[in-house]
């Protein structure tokens, strides 16, 4: 968390004034996320070959980022929650690249022991 | 409780926590911090003796060459245990659960933690998981390291401890991070008034660095339990090669919580010797903000490098490559440390009570620690090196030399605090250099052994390794002899002890300015923040009235 | 013959200790050993130096109890001491990284000799080229070699001291060691990763011969034509690796000894008992599992075998009845 | 996740004019609020890196055994995934509703919100449950017990049942199961959690000045819905 700039303490004293989110603004999130959904059914139809991934994937995080900053109020609240949440999304995201980085080079390893295996017949 | 009239601080209010209830259940079921640490304190010092006669144990029967003591197979059981509850019990919720949970609300100012009954659940936690450990090793034990790398630790033929062993890894896990999440909401959301980010005491900015460290490694930990859990009872084709599985797959997420681990262990201490070494020089730290952007630095560049431990293990070459450079970066926050805590000696007033003597240990073992890891972080040497008693003696210095010594300061440091009573300080000193010695003698014949190509984990071994072995065997009980002093005396001075004042040492932070046992509730009303090492003003009334500042000097 | 650490240096520390450079890459990984050392004693030396020195000079005494006044940050200073460790380490991990890739290219000297390692709980079995299969590994000094290492239960990692060499033998996949011996002689074999109640036990030879001839007249040794069954037999135990666990002079070792088995009364590990005969030694041979003698660990993996072999084993067994 | 005031004297202020669920160590109800929102982010930080693992075995998995994934992938009816996405993202509203009907003190509409929550959850969970049924009994179980029957090898698109059958079929449903498992996990105990908040909606201890749960119980409930955005197009579309 290297947010630590000397930022101003969190508020301390006094009620926060609590964010209430109008009804136009939730039910506009319900229906994006609706529409998102929709659209990453009708983009898995079409054929892209890898690209279908990261398509799935780019509407998959632009809806998470709806629910985050709307439905839990990350767009008007206090910042470090925010920089948590994207720290914590950061390391998740090396462990899964570094990892898959990792046992895709060693694969062919793998894959030359099970044609051995497979070409005795075991 | 006698407070010093006129003198005395006129926060405190209450009798002293001690004193605040009686029986088993206000202490099992307290919310008190301070009754957590304790009771944290006497857990992990329990897993600190049971691990170490199981070290006795493993030296023991490496006298010889071809063993004898003990049955390989007991052997193997007994390194697994060893290793499991010294770094689970003992190494990783030592400082920041013991003493970090006691001093962190009073160098706040706080009454306590922002969730004082997450503390408690978080304590019960490492209890359940500590009991699950015993079970383990009455079940019959596991003996597959306490690395447990499958194949071999999942085995059909390796019966069921090894259910018991990850159900305690998960559930100890998950003790680490409510205490990590626990320090930082307090740290971040309960500083008093007049107390910015670099008004903080170092300590707290080290527990700030192991709390992110706590919340993001811990529950890789608990989900890699949980996968080889169910591996092993459902053959999930995860991690056993016979069902399609990859166990380097396991190493990999092993290691992406271990090694953050080991600085979970070694940050909290490096935040000790900050403090101590302050106030024995009695002089304000030298380099404040280096030294609290090197801890968060090296919690953050501490999750880049886990792959050192694989270089031979079958990871790909540029995987090994970019782990070796980033290894190489963690290095340099640790020696910016030791050159700024070397820098705060300098032309201080250096008072040799135990807690300094600790530390001035931590700087020699923590050289040597620190710079044996260029060994195996370069890839060359790494190759030659690795899974040898090089190994074995690198972590050892840099855990139980310079995590149990600042270990050791920061208990001689904080316990006429803790107990109200004046620790005796010619035990303290005599245990100090008991355990220097005999550290030495104990781990430097592993660093030849190992450079000689004795690989670790060897229930027998070559007799050329002999003499290296035997001189480490001794090493063991002369160091296992300090620590008894040090616990001895520790143990003798709750009943004969001087009684200690509130700030026996001189010190500017809040914790000093509460009676010794403080309050049940720490303080009347929140004082306000003030600089941590500004030891102007301050006079050493007597040897029984300690250090008293002179009234409006001082006041940050 | 201990080499001495550096031959530049020769400190009395490590000489001594650091084990035979037998591989041409023992060279490089023993220079980056010594400028690490160096390096690594330097800043020992300053650290524990300036803490004897100034706990020295500004000890506490009755004379002088309060510090003299001195600064409390001096970012030039940081900034020096940030800098030079950074700048030592990347020299260090441009230097290691460099020797790294030098180990695992394949070197100049003819072509390769490829080896197929196979690790098991605890043993190691090489098959050399022309099918020689042996416990101990056979190079030839001067010609590159490359080791294609398989483990047929649970990591190892082959470790050769004298190389400078170490890889695990992962399950399920090959890993690859490459490396020229340069010094002909007999280097121990260990295993660096658990693996197990003989772990420690689990050694092996590297056998380095001066020349490719002397290697070749290895090679040859016992694939002569077998003239009878009980020659077979004994071919099998040395090719098949039956020699690992087995011994033929009455210790027990991994697996039970050959001597005086024929005929013999076996108790089984359930308890029940069966005479040793044609029957029992085959299926053995191709289910180890079924049968498996008290006090022993079922750790035999099944050993396809054809019908003349079978034969051949068992008739071997017989002539072990008194001698070997 | 924040303390209701314990039994300890000596607070700053009087102690009956301290509200009732202000914790003995904060100053004020806005400072309690303010560490307990902060609290729960950082849980909600190392629930992500707790799915980051499982998501790591889905990588990895899938990069090394594309042909696995494409044939298995067809063994779940992606309509039941669809369906549980939109039951999941309108539980998520409702629950940020509760939110607004507790700030606002509209006790009928919290009561109203939270029971919705709880229903839609319900709703997914049979869903999952029918899902589960339906491959159990076709024996597609996961890792060394997959053995899919021959019906369910019917229902496959007549391309698929063309493709070999690829090796380790299990080793995909373990990861399927894992996942979807520990999710599955996770909304079970936010069903519990929206029982506790509706039992104390009922008693009425939430209003403008203390609606702390109501928030977190929500943030935990809308990263349960992320998670569940990230797990359908992987298992249910590529």
């Amino acid at each position: 968390m290297t947010d630590d700039t000397a930022s101003a303490p969190a508020p301390r004293h006094g009620a926060a004034i609590p964010h209430v989110l109008p009804p136009s603004v939730l039910l506009g999130a319900a229906v994006a996320l609706f529409a998102l959904t929709a659209l990453t059914v009708v983009a898995s139809r079409l054929d892209l070959g890898q690209a279908n991934v990261v398509v799935a994937l780019a509407i998959a995080c632009l809806k998470a980022s709806v629910v985050a900053l709307v439905f839990m109020h990350l767009a008007w609240e206090n910042r470090f929650q925010l920089v948590v949440l994207v720290i914590s999304a950061l390391f998740a995201v090396l462990l899964v690249g570094f990892v898959v980085f990792d046992t895709t080079q060693y694969q062919p390893d793998l894959r030359a022991k099970e044609a051995q295996l497979r070409g005795k017949g075991r | 409780m006698t407070t010093i009239a006129g003198t005395a601080p006129a926060l405190a209010a209450g009798e002293s926590y001690l004193e605040h209830g009686h029986g088993l259940r206000s202490w099992l079921l307290t919310l008190d911090h301070k009754r957590i640490g304790i009771m944290y304190l006497a857990a992990i010092t329990g897993a600190l003796l049971l691990g170490g006669v199981f070290a006795l144990v493993l030296r023991l029967n490496l006298w010889r060459p071809a063993g004898g003591l003990v049955s390989n197979d007991v052997y193997n059981k007994l390194f697994t245990l060893h290793g499991a509850v010294m770094v689970f019990l003992f190494v990783i919720p030592g400082i920041p659960a013991a003493l970090g949970n006691f001093v962190l609300p009073l160098q706040l100012g706080a009454k306590d933690l922002a969730f004082p009954r997450v503390n408690l659940i978080s304590w019960w936690l490492y209890m359940t998981g500590a009991a699950l450990f015993v079970a383990t090793l009455v079940s019959g034990g596991i003996d597959s390291g306490w690395t447990l790398y499958p194949p071999y630790s999942l085995e059909e033929s390796r019966g069921l401890g090894i259910l018991l062993a990850l159900s305690a890894l998960f559930v100890v896990g998950f003790s680490s991070i409510l205490t990590g999440l626990n320090f930082i909401a307090t740290i971040h959301t309960m500083r008093p008034r007049g107390m910015g980010w670099f008004d903080l005491p170092l300590f707290l900015w080290a527990l700030y660095a192991t709390g992110i460290i706590q919340i993001i490694a811990t529950p890789v930990l608990g989900i890699t339990a949980a996968m080889g859990f169910l591996e092993r009872l459902f053959h999930l084709g995860i991690f056993m090669p016979e069902y399609g599985g990859d166990p380097v797959l396991f190493q990999h997420f092993f290691w992406f919580y271990s090694h953050p681990a080991v600085y979970i262990m070694i940050l909290p201490a490096m935040g000790i010797v900050s403090e101590v070494v302050s106030v024995f020089s009695r002089k304000p730290i030298f380099g404040y903000r280096f030294i609290a952007m090197s801890s968060i630095a090296i919690a953050v560049i501490g999750f880049f490098v886990w792959g050192h431990h694989m270089f031979v293990s079958g990871q790909s070459r540029w995987a090994s490559l970019v782990f070796s450079f980033l290894t190489f970066l963690v290095a340099v926050p640790s020696a910016i440390k030791t050159f700024n805590w070397l820098a705060t000696l300098y032309k201080g007033a250096i008072d040799l009570k135990t807690p300094m003597i600790y530390v001035l240990a931590f700087f020699a073992i923590f050289g040597v620690g620190g710079l044996t890891g260029l060994f195996l972080g370069a890839l060359a040497t790494d190759v030659a090196l690795h899974d040898t008693y090089f190994v074995v003696a690198h972590f050892h210095f840099v855990m139980v030399g310079a995590e149990l010594t600042a270990f050791l300061a920061g208990l001689h440091y904080w316990w006429p605090k803790m107990t109200g009573r004046m620790y005796g300080e010619t035990s303290g000193r005599v245990s100090a250099v008991l355990v220097f010695l005999g550290f030495h003698l104990t781990f430097v014949p592993q660093f030849l052994a190992g450079v000689a190509g004795m690989p670790r984990r060897y229930a027998t071994y070559a007799p050329a390794f002999q003499a290296n072995n035997r001189l480490s065997t001794v090493g063991a009980f002369v160091l296992a002899l300090g620590l008894v002093v040090a616990l001895a005396g520790l143990v003798v001075s709750l009943f004969r002890g001087q009684r200690a004042p509130a700030n026996p040492w001189g010190a500017a932070s809040l914790e000093w300015t509460t009676p010794s046992p403080p309050a049940h509730d720490n303080f009347a009303e929140t004082p306000r923040g003030n600089k941590p090492y500004d030891f102007t003003g301050l006079r050493l009334v007597s040897e029984d009235a300690g250090w008293v500042r002179a009234a409006g000097e001082g006041r940050g | 013959m201990r080499q001495p650490l550096h031959s530049l240096l020769g400190t009395v520390l490590a000489a001594g200790y650091l084990p035979e450079r037998a591989s041409s890459v023992a060279e490089g990984v023993d220079r980056i050993f010594g400028f690490i050392f160096w390096l690594s004693a330097f800043f020992l030396a300053l650290i524990l130096a300036l803490t004897v020195l100034f706990v020295a000079r500004y000890r506490k005494r009755p004379s002088r109890t309060e510090p003299e006044p001195s600064p409390s940050q001096n970012l030039r200073l940081e900034l020096v001491w940030s800098a030079i460790p950074l700048a030592l380490v990347m020299v260090v991990f441009a230097v290691s990284t460099r020797t790294y890739f030098r180990m695992s290219e394949p070197e100049a000297g003819g072509p390769a000799l490829r080896i197929q390692v196979t690790a098991r709980r605890w043993s190691w079995w090489f098959e050399h080229p022309g099918g020689k299969g042996a416990g101990d590994l056979h190079l030839v000094a001067g010609r590159p070699t490359e080791l294609v290492m398989v483990s047929t239960d649970v990591i190892h990692s082959l470790y050769l001291p004298d190389f400078r060499l170490k890889q695990d033998a992962v399950p399920g996949r090959f890993t690859r060691l490459a490396f020229k011996p340069i010094l002909p002689g007999r280097f121990t074999i260990t295993c660096a990763e658990f693996c197990g109640t003989d772990h420690s036990r689990m050694t092996a030879q590297a056998v380095v011969h001066p020349d490719q001839a002397s290697f070749d007249a290895w090679a040859r040794e016992g694939t002569q034509a077998a003239a009878t069954l009980a020659d077979v037999g004994r071919a099998i135990y040395a090719a098949k690796g039956c020699i690992a666990c087995h011994s033929l002079d009455g210790t027990p070792r991994v697996g039970p000894t050959f001597k005086n088995l024929w005929g013999k009364e076996e108790k089984l590990a359930d308890g029940t008992s069966v005479r040793v005969d044609e029957e029992y030694v085959r299926e053995s041979i191709l289910k180890p599992g079924a049968k498996v003698v008290a006090g022993f660990a079922n750790v035999m993996p099944p050993v396809p075998l054809d019908e003349r072999e079978m034969q051949g084993v068992a008739a071997w067994l017989q002539t072990l009845r008194d001698g070997p | 996740m924040t303390a209701p005031g314990t039994d300890r004297a000596g607070a700053t202020m009087p102690a009956e004019d301290r509200p009732r669920f202000l914790a003995i160590q904060f100053d004020s109800m806005g400072a309690q609020a303010a560490t307990g929102k902060l609290g729960i982010w950082l849980f909600l930080g190392s629930e992500i890196l707790f799915f980051g693992g499982l998501f790591t075995a889905y990588g990895v998995y899938r990069a090394n055994h594309h042909e696995l994934f494409r044939y298995a992938r067809h063994f779940l009816d992606w309509r039941l995934g669809a369906l549980n996405t939109v039951v999941l993202v309108s539980s998520s509203l409702s629950a940020a509703w509760s939110v607004r009907c507790a700030q606002l003190g509209q006790r009928r509409g919290l009561h109203a919100t939270l029971l919705a929550t709880f229903a839609l959850a319900g709703v997914f969970m049979a869903v999952k449950v029918v899902e589960y049924s339906h491959k159990l009994h076709n024996g597609v179980g996961w890792g060394a017990s997959c053995h899919p029957s021959e019906e369910i090898l019917a229902t496959l698109p007549a391309a698929v049942r063309a493709l070999p059958a690829p090796e380790h079929l299990g080793t995909f449903f373990s990861v399927y199961y894992l996942m979807t498992g520990l999710h599955g996990l996770h909304v079970l105990v936010g069903m519990g959690l929206y029982l506790w908040l509706l039992g104390r909606a009922h008693r009425g201890d939430f209003g403008p000045g203390y609606y702390g749960p109501v928030d977190t119980v929500a943030l935990y409930w809308h990263l349960v819905d992320m998670i569940w955005i990230f797990l359908f197009p992987l298992f249910y579309l590529m």
